[in-house]
C-alpha cells in the first residue's frame, strides 16, 4: 500500500467538531434535560468544579464557567481557556472597590496561630474531618437537635468589625507592616503584561489565576526544603463579600453583588538585623470562590517569592520569581505543551537535512581546518 | 656631584607583640656619597648598618631626617617618597643587594638577572644576553643559567644577587657584606665590579664584614653614630 | 455570539499597533504586549493573530499558511476564523495577498511592497536554549552582547564541521538586535533580507512581538571562514519539477520510498505545466 | 660587557602614567553593620596592589565594590575608561560591562564559576575575542590554541570540556580566558586558594609572567602573605573593613607598622 499526504484540513476539521458535539449533544436518544438545566445543576453539584475554573480563568461568572465546562466535558483546562477567551472579549467599565474581606460574612474561618480568634473559629462546611469513605455523606447520623444549625449562629450583626489576627501582631510590632500599593503600572496584568522582576502586586495577580496543580506542587515543595517557609497560617477565611464600585457619575459606592472568596493570612519565620528588628513576615493568598488548597499554597509561594525582597538567598525554584511566574499558567503551557500536535514537518526536514549533511561529512571542521585539528 | 645626601637619619622599630617596646636602630645619620665615588659603613656589631641600607632602599620606614638621591629630576627624598616613587627608583637609579637572595620559585637564573633590565625597557633577548654575560663574568657557568637557584650553593646564590644588583647599571649601588660568602676568586670579581662602577661615574654604598675589601675599594668610610643612652631609655623624645 | 471586527476589541487592536509602530521603529527589538486570550490555544498561533487582528481592514486579502501549505488543518482553522470574524476575502496565492500569516515558511513567490508578512512565533527569545532567563536576555541585547550564540556556532564547527542549525536560524537584524526568525528553515532567511515586504512577528504566550521593515539587513550569524549554507533537499518537486523551492519528504510506502514535492503549496500550483 | 660605560638606560616614564583605578573614601553598608569603613587606593598601570587580610576583613567587598558589582553607601570609585578617568557611578550599566567584559578581568577563586562548563576549552578561551567582534572561526582556533599554551596546558585538550580538567588546570583555564582581552587591569580573587601547594607556586609563577609582561595594573585580594609577597609591589592590609596598613610589599612585610600587620607577619610559616 502506499500512503497519501495528508491534505484538505478543511473538511477533517469539520469532521472533528462534528464528533464532538454529537458526544455532547447527542441527537437520536435526546436526553430530556434542557442544555441550561444540565448547565444550573453543574453549578449546583460540582460547586468547586466551577469555583477552580472561575478562580484559573479569572472571571467571576458561575453560568458561563459552567457552560464552559459542560463544553469542555468536564476538563477544566479546557474549560478555563474557554472562559479566558471569552474574557478577552469584554470591556472594563470601572475597578472595583477593594475588597473588604474582614467584614464578610464568614462561612469558614480558621487559624491554626491562635487557639481562639476575634471573630471566632467557625469550621463551616469542610472534608477536612470526614472520612474519605464512599458514600459518607449519605450515612451521616441526623444531628442530635435538629433544631441548632450545624454551623455556629451568625453574631450580632451589627457589632463591631473585627479586627484580625495580623492587625493585632502588627500593634504589637511582631509582623511587618503590610505593603504591596496598586499603580497605574501593576493594576491588571492582563492589560499591561508584567516583566521582570514583578511587583508583589503583579505576582499575586499572576498567582491568584495560576493553576492550582502547579502551585499546590511548588508550595509543597517549599514544605520539604526546597526555600525556607515555617508558616502558620493566622487566618483562613471562606466567605461572601460584597462587590462594590463608585460610578464618576453618581460618586457614591454602590453594591452590586456578592462573590465568594478564599483568603489565606499566613505568618512566616522571622526576618530582621537585630533583635529589635525581627519580625514575622506575611504571605497572601486570594482566590475565588471555595478554595483553600490554593489559597494557602498561593500564600506560601507569595512568602517564597519574596526572597529577594527580603534579603534571602535565591535557591531553590519557588523562590525563583522567573521560574515561577513564566510557567504557572496552565492555559498558556497546555498550549504550548500541545502544539507539538500541529504539523512541523518542515522544521523536521530542515533537521533531517542537516544531520544528513553532518554524517555525510563527519568532523570536517577538525580534519580540513588549516591549523590541522 | 652628590649621588647620594643623608641627613639626620633615624629609625626605630615598636614592637607591639612586645607590649609596644621601642627598640631605636639608627639616630642622627648624615653622609654623603658622591658620584665615582665607594663609600664603606662601619659600625660595630648591631649598630644597625644592614637597617640603614634597607632604609635607604625603602625597604624600611624611617622616622627622621632626609636622604636624597640624585635623579634626572633632580634631587629626590627617597624617605618622602610615594611607593610608585620608590619603585621608579629602584627601577633606574638604585640598586640593592642583600646579604642573602630571596629566590622567587621556578623562576631561572637568567630570568631573575634579566628582570631589572626589563624593568628598564630592554626586549628580552637584549637583556638575555647581558645578563648572560654578566653571570659568566661572575665565574657562573652557562649550564646553570637556565637553573631556578634555589639549588645553588650559597655563594653561587650570592653570585646571582650580585649580578641582578649590577646588570642594571644603576647610578647608585648598595651592598650589604657582598663578598661573606665568596671564595678570594669570586671576592677579586666583586671587587673589580665596584672599581667599574666607580670609573663609570656612579656611587656604591657597601657594608663590607672584610675590612681588607674596605681599604681596596672605599673612598671614604662612614661610621654609624652610636645610640646615646638617653634615647634607648625614652625613645619618645628623639 | 457577537464579536468586535476581527474579534479583539478596538482598544485590544489599537495597543498591538501602537507596540507594532514601536517594533518597526527599532528592527529585531523583542517589545512586551498585553496579549489577549485568543479561542486558539496557545502556541498554535495565537501571537500571529492577534497582530493579524490589529493590522486587518475590510479590504485586505488574506493568506493563511502553515509549513508553507494553505490547507494544513492550523492554516484552514485561522483562516476560517478571520472569515467569520472579519468577512475578509481570503485566498491561497501569494500575489494577491496583502496579509499573509505564516507558521514555519516563507512563500517561494517573491514578496512585493505593501505586502505584510505576519509570522506566528512560539519563541521569540533567540537565546533561550543557551540562557533560559529573560530577565538576562534582556541585558544582553541591551548590550548586544551575543558572544554565547556565536559560541554556539563555534561549538558546532569544531564538534561537527559545520553549523548545524536547520531551523530557526539566528539572524542579526540592521547590524544590532538578534533575532529569531521563528522557525523557518535556513533555507528561508535570505528572502528576508532587504525584503520589499514588511515583517512583523508575533508571540501570544511570551507576549512579545517584533518588526522588520522593508528592505532591512537581516543578516543570519556566521564566521568569514564558515559562512552561512543553508541546505535542501537535492531532488527535483515530483509534481512540479521546480528545483529551486523547499521540499516536503514524503514516505510513500512500508519500504520507505521517498518523494519529495514543494512545501509551498501555492507555488507548486503557479508552476504545474 | 662589565667595562661597558654606556649611560643608564633612559627611564620609561612608567611613573609619569595615572592610575587607572581610584577610589575615595568608600564606605559600604549592609543593614547596621558597616562593612567598609574609609577605604581610599590607587592602582597604577603595571603594578599588582595585594589587598590583604583576613576573611571577614571586607576585602571581598572591597573588591566588588571596585569591580562596580556593588555600589558603595558613600565614596566614590574612578576608572579609565573609552572616555578617560570616569566615576563607576557615571557609567551606563552598557559601559559598565563592556568595560567589565574588554579592559578589565576578572578572575575568581573557584573557576567553576567563571567558566562555561558544558563549552569546549577553546570555546571558553575565545569567547571574550567573539564578543570584541572577531568572526574568523580559524583565528579563533589559532589564538586559543596560543593561549593553551601560554598557560601550559596541553594544546591536545582544546576541545576537551571543563570537567575532564583538574582544578588547577581550570584556574589557567580562566585565567587564559580572561587574559585574551589584553585587559588593563584585572581583579585577582583569591586565584590559588584552593589549589595544592605546588600547583599554587606554578600558578602564581605563571600569572607573574603574564602580568609583568602586559603591564597590567592588578588588584590581588588574598589571604596569603606569601603570595602578596610573590606577586604584589604594593600591599594594603585590611582589617574590621578599613585599610590599616599599606605601603610598598616588601616594606610592609619586611617592617610592619601596625600591631595587627605585625602580628600577621609574625604568623606566617617560614618558608
Amino acid at each position: 500500500m502506499s500512503y497519501v499526504a495528508v491534505k484538505g484540513g478543511a473538511g477533517a476539521i469539520g469532521a472533528a467538531h462534528q464528533l464532538i458535539a454529537e458526544t455532547l449533544y447527542p441527537k437520536d436518544n435526546a436526553s430530556d434535560t434542557p442544555v441550561d438545566q444540565i448547565q444550573q445543576q453543574l453549578d449546583q453539584h460540582l460547586r468547586l468544579g466551577i469555583d477552580r475554573i472561575m478562580a484559573e480563568a479569572s472571571l467571576y461568572d458561575r453560568d458561563i464557567a459552567a457552560q464552559a465546562f459542560l463544553q469542555a466535558q468536564g476538563d477544566s483546562i479546557e474549560a478555563v481557556f474557554i472562559v479566558r477567551a471569552y474574557r478577552a472579549t469584554l470591556s472594563r467599565f470601572l475597578d472595583a472597590e477593594p475588597l473588604k474581606l474582614s467584614d464578610s460574612q464568614p462561612q469558614r474561618h480558621v487559624s491554626a496561630a491562635f487557639k481562639d480568634v476575634p471573630g471566632g473559629q467557625q469550621l463551616g462546611a469542610t472534608y477536612d474531618y470526614s472520612h474519605r469513605l464512599l458514600g459518607y455523606f449519605l450515612h451521616l447520623p441526623a444531628p442530635q437537635n435538629a433544631a441548632e444549625p450545624t454551623t455556629k449562629p451568625e453574631d450580632d450583626a451589627s457589632e463591631t468589625r473585627h479586627s484580625g489576627v495580623m492587625q493585632l501582631l502588627e500593634q504589637e510590632g511582631l509582623i511587618e507592616t503590610s505593603t504591596a500599593a496598586l499603580t497605574e503600572e501593576n493594576r491588571d496584568i492582563t492589560q499591561i503584561p508584567p516583566g521582570f522582576p514583578a511587583s508583589r502586586a503583579q505576582r499575586l495577580q499572576t498567582l491568584a489565576r495560576a493553576d492550582e496543580g502547579f502551585l499546590l506542587g511548588m508550595a509543597y515543595s517549599t514544605q520539604r526544603g526546597y526555600g525556607q517557609n515555617h508558616p502558620f497560617i493566622a487566618e483562613l477565611r471562606q466567605g461572601s463579600v460584597n462587590v462594590e464600585i463608585t460610578p464618576p457619575e453618581l460618586g457614591f459606592t454602590i453594591c452590586i453583588g456578592q462573590i465568594s472568596m478564599t483568603e489565606c493570612q499566613m505568618i512566616n519565620q522571622f526576618h530582621g538585623d537585630t533583635p529589635e528588628q525581627a519580625t514575622f513576615t506575611r504571605g497572601y493568598g486570594l482566590v475565588f470562590g471555595h478554595n483553600e488548597r490554593k489559597a494557602i499554597a498561593m500564600a506560601l509561594l507569595d512568602r517564597a517569592l519574596r526572597a529577594p525582597e527580603l534579603g534571602e538567598k535565591v535557591q531553590a525554584p519557588a523562590q525563583d520569581e522567573e521560574f515561577v511566574l513564566s510557567h504557572c499558567d496552565n492555559v498558556e503551557a497546555t498550549g504550548f505543551v500541545e502544539h507539538l500536535k500541529l504539523p512541523h514537518h518542515v522544521d523536521f526536514q530542515s533537521e533531517i537535512a542537516t544531520l544528513r549533511a553532518l554524517r555525510a561529512h563527519p568532523k570536517k571542521g577538525r580534519t580540513e581546518h588549516p591549523d590541522g585539528l | 656631584m652628590n649621588i647620594l645626601e643623608v641627613e639626620n637619619l633615624g629609625k626605630k622599630f615598636v614592637l607591639h607583640l612586645r607590649g609596644g617596646w621601642h627598640l631605636p636602630v639608627l639616630q642622627g645619620v648624615a653622609f654623603t656619597v658622591a658620584a665615582g665615588e665607594c663609600v664603606a659603613i662601619t659600625g660595630t656589631s648591631g649598630s644597625g648598618k644592614s637597617s640603614l641600607l634597607r632604609t635607604l632602599y625603602g625597604n624600611y620606614r624611617s622616622d627622621s631626617g632626609t636622604a636624597r638621591l640624585r635623579t634626572e629630576q633632580g634631587m629626590v627624598d627617597i624617605l618622602q617618597s610615594s611607593p610608585q616613587q620608590i619603585l621608579a627608583l629602584r627601577r633606574h637609579v638604585m640598586a640593592y643587594a642583600s646579604q642573602f637572595l630571596r629566590v622567587i620559585p621556578r623562576v631561572s637564573t637568567l630570568e631573575i638577572v634579566a628582570q631589572p633590565l626589563m624593568e628598564q625597557g630592554l626586549d628580552q633577548q637584549m637583556a638575555g644576553e647581558r645578563a648572560a654575560a654578566m653571570l659568566s663574568a661572575l665565574n657562573l657557568p652557562r649550564h646553570l643559567h637556565p637553573l631556578p637557584p634555589a639549588t645553588f650553593s650559597g655563594g653561587e646564590q650570592q653570585r646571582v644577587n650580585l649580578a641582578r644588583t649590577f646588570v642594571g647599571q644603576h647610578p647608585l649601588v648598595m651592598l650589604d657584606e657582598p663578598t661573606a660568602s665568596l671564595d678570594g676568586d669570586n671576592a677579586a670579581v666583586v671587587q673589580k665590579l665596584i672599581m667599574e662602577a666607580k670609573h663609570s661615574g656612579r656611587a656604591v654604598l657597601a657594608v663590607f664584614h672584610d675590612p681588607a675589601m674596605v681599604r681596596q675599594v672605599a673612598d671614604r668610610q662612614y661610621f654609624i653614630p652610636s645610640l646615646s643612652e638617653h634615647s634607648h631609655e625614652n625613645p619618645e623624645l628623639q | 455570539m457577537d464579536y468586535n471586527f476581527a474579534y479583539l476589541d478596538e482598544q485590544s487592536k489599537r495597543a498591538i499597533r501602537r507596540s507594532l509602530l514601536k517594533a518597526v521603529a527599532i528592527p529585531g527589538h523583542q517589545l512586551p504586549f498585553a496579549s489577549r486570550e485568543m479561542p486558539l490555544p496557545y502556541g498554535w498561533g495565537t501571537g500571529g493573530i492577534q497582530l493579524t487582528a490589529a493590522i486587518i481592514g475590510k479590504n485586505d486579502v488574506l493568506k493563511v499558511i502553515d509549513q508553507g501549505a494553505d490547507d494544513t488543518t492550523n492554516a484552514v482553522s485561522i483562516r476560517q476564523f478571520f472569515a467569520r470574524v472579519t468577512g475578509v476575502a481570503t485566498t491561497t496565492k501569494t500575489v494577491k495577498a496583502s496579509i499573509i500569516q505564516t507558521r514555519h515558511r516563507i512563500p517561494e513567490t517573491p514578496l512585493q511592497e505593501g505586502q505584510i508578512m505576519v509570522y506566528q512565533v512560539p519563541m521569540p527569545e533567540p537565546l533561550f536554549k543557551l540562557e533560559p532567563r529573560r530577565t538576562e536576555t534582556r541585558i544582553l541585547h541591551a548590550l548586544g552582547d551575543y558572544s554565547l550564540m556565536y559560541l554556539q556556532l563555534y561549538d558546532h564547527i569544531t564538534r561537527y564541521g559545520r553549523v548545524a542549525i536547520g531551523y530557526d536560524f539566528p539572524v542579526m537584524v540592521h547590524d544590532r538586535y538578534l533575532m529569531s526568525p521563528s522557525p523557518i528553515p535556513a533555507f528561508d532567511v535570505p528572502k528576508m533580507h532587504m525584503s520589499p515586504a514588511l515583517q512583523i512577528f508575533g508571540a501570544g504566550r511570551e507576549k512579545q512581538l517584533y518588526a522588520v521593515p522593508p528592505y532591512s539587513r537581516v543578516v543570519p550569524l556566521a564566521f568569514d571562514d564558515y559562512p552561512f549554507a543553508p541546505l535542501q533537499a537535492q531532488a527535483p518537486c515530483a509534481i512540479c519539477g521546480s528545483q529551486h523551492s523547499y521540499k516536503d519528504e514524503i514516505i510513500l510506502d512500508d519500504k520507505g520510498t521517498r518523494q519529495y514535492i514543494c512545501s509551498d503549496t501555492d507555488y507548486c500550483e503557479q508552476h504545474r505545466c | 660587557m662589565l667595562t661597558s660605560s654606556s649611560p643608564a638606560h633612559a627611564p620609561k616614564p612608567t611613573t609619569a602614567l595615572g592610575p587607572v583605578l581610584i577610589a575615595q573614601n568608600l564606605y559600604f553598608q549592609f543593614g547596621n553593620q558597616i562593612v567598609l569603613r574609609d577605604v581610599s587606593l590607587e592602582v597604577f598601570p603595571g603594578e599588582v596592589l595585594a589587598i590583604v587580610g583576613e576573611s571577614g576583613s571586607g576585602k571581598s567587598t572591597l573588591l566588588n565594590l571596585l569591580y562596580g558589582n556593588l555600589t558603595p553607601s558613600q565614596g566614590i570609585v574612578q576608572a579609565i575608561s573609552t572616555t578617560g578617568l570616569q566615576p563607576l557611578s557615571a557609567l551606563s550599566q552598557q559601559t559598565l560591562r563592556q568595560l567589565q567584559r574588554s579592559r578589565w578581568g576578572y578572575v575568581c577563586q573557584n573557576p567553576r564559576d567563571a567558566l562555561r562548563m558544558t563549552i569546549s576549552a577553546s570555546g571558553n578561551i575565545i569567547e571574550r575575542r567573539m564578543a570584541m567582534g572577531l568572526r574568523h572561526y580559524g583565528t579563533l582556533r589559532q589564538e586559543a590554541r596560543h593561549w593553551l599554551e601560554k598557560v601550559e596546558i596541553d594544546p591536545a585538550r582544546l576541545d576537551d570540556l571543563p570537567e575532564t580538567f583538574s582544578g588547577g588546570m581550570l584556574q589557567r583555564l580562566q585565567i587564559a580566558r580572561t587574559l585574551i582581552s589584553q585587559p588593563a587591569l584585572l581583579y585577582l580573587d583569591e586565584p590559588t586558594s584552593g589549589l595544592d601547594v605546588s600547583v599554587q607556586a606554578a600558578l602564581l609563577d605563571l600569572l607573574r609572567k603574564l602580568v609583568s609582561k602586559e603591564q597590567m595594573a592588578v588588584l590581588l585580594v588574598t589571604h596569603d602573605l606569601a603570595v602578596a609577597r610573590l606577586l604584589a609591589q604594593r600591599i594594603a592590609v585590611m582589617r574590621h573593613g578599613e585599610i590599616i596598613e599599606a605601603g610598598l610589599a616588601d616594606q610592609v612585610l619586611d617592617d610592619p607598622q601596625h600591631p595587627y600587620t605585625q602580628l600577621l607577619v609574625s604568623s606566617v610559616l617560614p618558608a
